[in-house]
């Protein structure tokens, strides 16, 4: 039958409220927020509630493992290593470094990335193609090898890995965000708003930003993503968190002698970075197309 | 009293790169001289590739022109202030639904030039809004509604707004009507028309549809790669057409196979 | 004798606001040989009617007719291979915006060459032989020439070793019809063949598809939203308002005596050179505005804007029939 | 066309040149704030140009360990990195393409979802901890397949090539055949392991090109000439789906070796990423310029190939170098 709700008028929602209307309905995205936001609280909050601090050894219980397994205790729920360090603690302990140290990376390369971006994008000229050659050779440079230069330049240190796998993310950031910027640019709302007169940082803030969410997110997602691979491979091959700081990556580092004895040392960490990545990147699929479905 | 507005030898030309470090440059029209008075409508026709559209866009400030001056009542328009020119010249894009931001209510995207250029508090501005929507026949109702809520009639209407909100002399059009079907066309013609006899706006305006031309128009400019060869009263250019290029203008809007 | 006879076509689409009717029992009636135009404004159907005649519709479709014959064949009961077999054999369609369905990566002799008919065991081997005698038979070269030059294309071998993005769009509409006559369907369906073209383009493509009419006698079927435009050729028109069929009959009936309000509108957006308005007058226009597909008015939908509309239109009219005019209205526009 | 070539290698010239600028001052940094060499008096940019000559000369500097030439060393190493990210990306086009391909052309069925499921894990898996496991766990690898470096120790391989695969075919006078399976069976395990992320990669830009195609108009018309799909997916949406995915993925390039590298040290073998690694290990820094250079130089000259390639190619990219001229 005909379908007549003439007077019925769609409910006026600000495009955002609409996106996250849209998003609530995904049940796996949502589902994939709440971990994340657990994550990260639980990692932040570990120290106060953990039963055992990642650093106390116990000569009575080493090597034990998970609990389930033949021989496990309750009292340690993922076993412990060889100096009888709680496995979890020192797991919540890794995270709140990677973690913690991904979302600063994320935070800061994205902020000097979108500023860098736009500033080059808005400003057409010598600026902007003098960016594009220096960006051209820092892309160049695998990530790996400038986080490898910048530590043998100012030493192995948590702070300076992260320091130089924010600079080996920022020059992909900046020409994506670049490119992003660049296409909406080219947009005719854009000329009219131009047209009317306004500032560069009015055109960006009403113009640009509401309109580039859908690939920043994809964007962030990835950076996201790339900047915990790399603090953790840093940290397994030595570079990153020096002891006692223990990092996910270094955390694998440390107990690979002992892999025949306990696994599940290796193990649990890289489970770990899997997990958060995958819920990382649901929760970031769910809500890109929660923007794409909004902007239809 | 001079001109409303008047362009002299105005000249655009692109610089193409070309071989290895040589450019090459790429007239889009020039040059290119002509006035218009208040009250009056200039049809800007000729093929495409005619160099209509860079000749509007230079006018309105989105191109910037290589030569020659353009002047809005005798003042040369480098010497005013963007404020002064927006509040003179307005442009309505070519569409709608590209040239209004989509994540911006109707209310923004006409309060924006309000704020940009005028010195208005924010309940004058949200009269102003009111008057201008109503102007152009839409409900206040529409100033919470986002673009893609809209018809496109209605995003016309909107993108007329936009462009009457700060009362301009004159208003340039790039091919508005070419993307709307004939009835709508005429629903926007009629609202242009409308417009023009309240305020007394000017309009400059690029269009394919001979027909519409010779109804809305008071004078003709004809392009023809970049030159003017034809210019005159609506009348005397559809009557007595002196080009090869104007009578093929006018001679494809009548179909030759009747039955 | 009609070629194809769609009675009572109806399309629901299943979208997220729930199932939408977009076309209401529309009906068709299309004259073997004749030049028929559908005309609608954008959003009115017509190209869901026309895929609903070709079978391309997405899954979330649900397509009712009570009648829908191609001469004989019932195409509403074809599985979907013997629907194949009869696209770009018995029917082809053009598009608008030819350069875009044209596949980029193709020259355009591939892409023609395409849709000939393929080549059966006896050809192949008469080819074979011909080879040994070496007599000069590259049936299918010639074959492809031929057909460019019925469009008009002169320089075909240049034209053939073209890609898409490197000619007009003119001359890539002419290579459309060109693949869309290759297997003299009996019909064909021109999808707004000439919107976004230059002026002197539109009417170099109308004289091309009237001449394949005259000459080839081939159905044309013309989805248009210009009602000026596209009358100057029809034979026959039918009038599309918001998935309803309003109005339809021959040039002769519609232009002299239209019944339909709707298609009274649409004469009057023809303004021709005998001045039926002074300068800068108002046109005339139906008021308010189409509505949009999730906001339908109830029975018929050109009601709320209708100047002649009462209490009862809000019933969906029937269809009268007279001498093949048929329309749908309650209180059709009298003789005087 | 030579005039394109001739300006994309200009544009080469200057990141080349930059590139230079930056190692100089890495070589600059390096020299003085771990003193190996006795410091240079002049200003720097008389110091830079002599370093460019050295560079353009192919003098790259000598290790600090061995005192042998870098270029040479760092190039040996870096063709067995080529190879190994070679075989891996050989192999998870090999599995990628497919998939993306169906996944595209399912779009948002099952068969999609599971598809992309895997592609989530595959960039999910952290590559060394995947190359850990794989080493360590006896029953995955191990056992049954080398794991520790490029080849066996009993067979001396004259360098021809630098690409060990190759290298091995020439001595079969000597070794028959088996140099060459041994090789082989060193490269599998790392290879797979760097797939991971490889197949990830692909089978996502597979899909998003895919669907683009699928949606766009001429896809239709060969559905109104009465094409069936199957006919529709390989004459038609193959040709323009498949070569955008190139330039996709030589942006990724960067990120591949940087993994290969990280690979190269779970598995100990001797590319240019364990090179790197042991050298810095073992205070020989002047490794990194070199390293840099010969990575960043071979990045550059393959995307200036890709993109001639591409134009090559593709007849919408060809036309456009039309109109440039």
């Amino acid at each position: 039958m005909l379908i007549n709700n003439g007077f019925n008028e769609d409910k006026i929602q600000s495009p955002l409220r609409y996106i996250w209307s849209i998003f609530k309905g995904k049940s796996i995205a949502v589902v994939a927020m709440w971990l994340m936001i657990i994550l990260i609280t639980t990692s932040i909050l570990s120290p106060w509630f953990m039963p055992h601090s990642p650093l106390t050894q116990d000569p009575e219980s080493m090597l034990l493992p998970p609990y389930w397994a033949k021989g496990g205790n309750i009292n340690h729920i993922l076993g412990t290593d060889d100096l009888g360090r709680d496995t979890l603690s020192r797991l919540f302990q890794g995270l709140q470094f990677t973690l913690g140290g991904a979302l600063t990376i994320t935070f800061f390369v994205a902020f000097l990335g979108m500023v860098i971006g736009a500033g080059a994008a808005l400003t057409k000229g010598v600026k902007a193609s003098v960016l594009h050659h220096l960006l051209d050779a820092l892309l160049a440079i695998p990530s790996l090898l400038s986080a490898l230069i910048l530590i043998t330049i100012f030493g192995p240190s948590y702070t300076n890995c992260l320091i130089a796998i924010g600079l080996s993310l920022l020059p992909q950031f900046i020409r994506a965000s670049y490119i992003v910027i660049e296409q909406e640019l080219s947009k005719q709302y854009i000329v009219a708003l131009q047209l009317d007169g306004a500032t560069k940082t009015r055109l960006f803030r009403y113009g640009i930003l509401p309109n580039i969410l859908e690939p920043t997110i994809t964007i962030l997602n990835r950076l996201f993503t790339m900047s915990i691979i790399e603090i953790a491979t840093l940290g397994f091959l030595g570079f990153g968190a020096q002891l006692p700081q223990t990092e996910l990556g270094s955390l694998i580092a440390n107990s690979m002698e002992l892999i025949y004895l306990s696994p599940w040392l290796v193990t649990f960490p890289g489970l770990a970075i899997f997990l958060v990545i995958v819920i990382v990147n649901i929760f970031a699929e769910g809500l890109r197309h929660a923007v794409i479905e909004g902007e239809e | 009293m001079p001109s409303l507005l008047k362009v002299t030898n105005l000249c655009k030309s692109f610089t193409q790169p070309s071989g290895l470090f040589t450019t090459r440059e790429k007239v889009a029209y020039g040059p290119v001289s002509f006035s218009i008075e208040a009250g009056q409508t200039l049809a800007v026709v000729g093929e495409s590739g005619s160099g209509k559209s860079a000749l509007v866009r230079t006018i309105a400030g989105v191109l910037k022109a290589t030569s020659g001056n353009i002047f809005i009542k005798g003042e040369p328009l480098e010497s005013l202030s963007s404020q002064q020119r927006c509040l003179s010249v307005r442009m309505i894009f070519q569409d709608p639904s590209s040239s209004l931001n989509p994540k911006m209510t109707v209310g923004k995207i006409l309060n924006a030039p309000l704020e940009l250029n005028t010195n208005k508090n924010a309940t004058e501005r949200h009269d102003k809004i009111i008057e201008t929507l109503k102007l152009v026949g839409l409900l206040p109702d529409y100033l919470a509604f986002f673009p893609n809520m809209l018809s496109s009639v209605q995003k016309h209407q909107v993108a007329i707004a936009r462009a009457m909100i700060l009362d301009p002399d004159i208003i340039l059009a790039d091919e508005i009507l070419t993307t709307l079907d004939i009835s709508l066309r005429f629903k926007i013609v009629n609202l242009l028309l409308k417009i023009q006899r309240e305020k007394g706006t000017s309009y400059i305006f690029v269009a394919h549809n001979m027909h519409l031309v010779k109804h809305m128009s008071d004078q003709i400019m004809v392009l023809h790669q970049g030159k003017i060869i034809e210019k005159g009263p609506t009348a005397t250019i559809c009557e007595h057409p002196q080009q090869e290029q104007t009578k093929y203008l006018l001679l494809t809007h009548q179909p030759d196979y009747r039955k | 004798m009609a070629l194809l006879d769609i009675r009572n076509l109806s399309i629901d689409i299943e979208t997220a606001q729930g199932k939408i009717r977009v076309i209401d029992k529309a009906s068709l009636n299309i004259v073997d040989g004749s030049i028929h135009g559908l005309i609608g404004e954008s959003g009115s159907g017509k190209t869901l009617i026309a895929k609903a005649i070709l079978g391309l519709h997405n899954s979330n479709w649900t397509v009712t007719a009570d009648r829908m014959f191609l001469g004989k064949t019932d195409l509403s009961k074809l599985s979907q291979k013997e629907r194949r077999q009869i696209l770009g054999t018995e029917i082809s369609m053009i598009f608008q915006e030819p350069s875009s369905y044209l596949d980029p990566s193709q020259k355009i002799h591939t892409q023609i060459e395409s849709v000939l008919p393929k080549k059966t065991m006896q050809q192949r081997f008469r080819r074979i032989l011909s080879k040994i005698k070496r007599a000069h038979i590259s049936s299918r070269r010639l074959q492809i020439k031929e057909l460019l030059h019925k469009v008009g294309i002169q320089n075909d071998v240049a034209v053939l070793n073209c890609y898409p993005h490197q000619l007009s769009e003119g001359v890539c509409q002419k290579v459309m019809i060109a693949m869309a006559i290759a297997n003299n369907p009996r019909l064909i369906i021109a999808d707004e063949p000439t919107t976004s073209m230059e002026a002197v383009t539109q009417s170099q493509i109308f004289r091309l598809l009237y001449k394949l009419n005259q000459l080839n006698n081939t159905t044309l079927l013309i989805l248009s939203n210009n009602f000026a435009n596209t009358s100057g050729i029809s034979d026959y028109m039918t009038l599309v308002y918001c998935g309803q069929t309003v109005e339809s009959g021959s040039y002769k009936q519609i232009m002299g005596s239209a019944m339909h309000p709707y298609t009274q509108a649409m004469l009057k957006t023809m303004i021709n050179n005998e001045e039926i308005y002074e300068h800068k007058a108002q046109l005339y226009t139906l008021p308010g505005n189409i509505p949009s597909s999730n906001q339908l008015p109830i029975g018929c939908r050109l009601g709320p804007r209708c100047p002649r509309a009462q209490r009862i239109c809000v019933k969906n009219p029937t269809l009268t029939i007279k001498k093949g005019h048929s329309f749908r209205c309650h209180y059709p526009i009298k003789l005087s | 066309m030579l005039s394109f070539l001739i300006r994309r290698l200009n544009l080469l010239l200057i990141t080349a040149l930059i590139l230079t600028i930056i190692a100089f001052m890495i070589d600059r940094t390096v020299t003085i704030s771990h003193a190996t060499t006795t410091l240079d008096q002049r200003n720097y940019i008389a110091q830079y140009f002599s370093y460019l000559w050295q560079i353009i000369n192919g003098n790259f500097g000598y290790s600090s360990i061995d005192q042998q030439g870098l270029l040479k060393r760092g190039l040996v190493f870096f063709a067995s990195t080529l190879e190994l990210c070679f075989v891996a990306l050989l192999f998870s086009s090999l599995m990628a393409i497919p998939l993306g391909l169906l996944a595209g052309l399912f779009r948002n069925t099952k068969l999609d979802y599971m598809i992309m499921t895997i592609a989530i894990i595959g960039l999910a898996l952290p590559v060394f901890w995947v190359g850990v496991m794989a080493i360590l766990l006896p029953s995955i690898g191990g056992d049954i397949l080398p794991v520790d470096g490029n080849l066996s120790l009993v067979y001396d391989i004259p360098v021809v090539t630098g690409f060990l695969l190759i290298d091995t075919l020439l001595v079969t006078e000597q070794y028959g055949f088996f140099a060459f399976i041994d090789r082989v069976a060193h490269l599998i395990l790392p290879a797979l392991v760097l797939s991971f992320f490889l197949i990830a990669e692909i089978v996502r830009l597979t899909r998003h090109s895919m669907t683009m195609v699928m949606r766009s108009n001429y896809i239709q018309t060969a559905y109104a000439k009465g094409f069936s799909r199957t006919k529709i997916v390989f004459t038609h949406a193959l040709k323009n789906a498949l070569p955008p995915i190139i330039p996709q993925l030589r942006l990724q390039l960067s990120t591949i070796l940087s993994f290969a590298m990280t690979v190269e040290i779970v598995f100990n073998l001797n590319g240019i990423g364990k090179w790197l690694f042991i050298s810095l290990k073992s205070g020989d820094y002047l490794v990194l310029p070199a390293g840099m250079l010969i990575i960043t130089g071979f990045i550059l000259i393959f995307s200036i190939a890709t993109e001639i390639v591409m134009v090559l190619i593709s007849p919408l990219r060809r036309g456009s170098l039309y109109v440039d001229k």
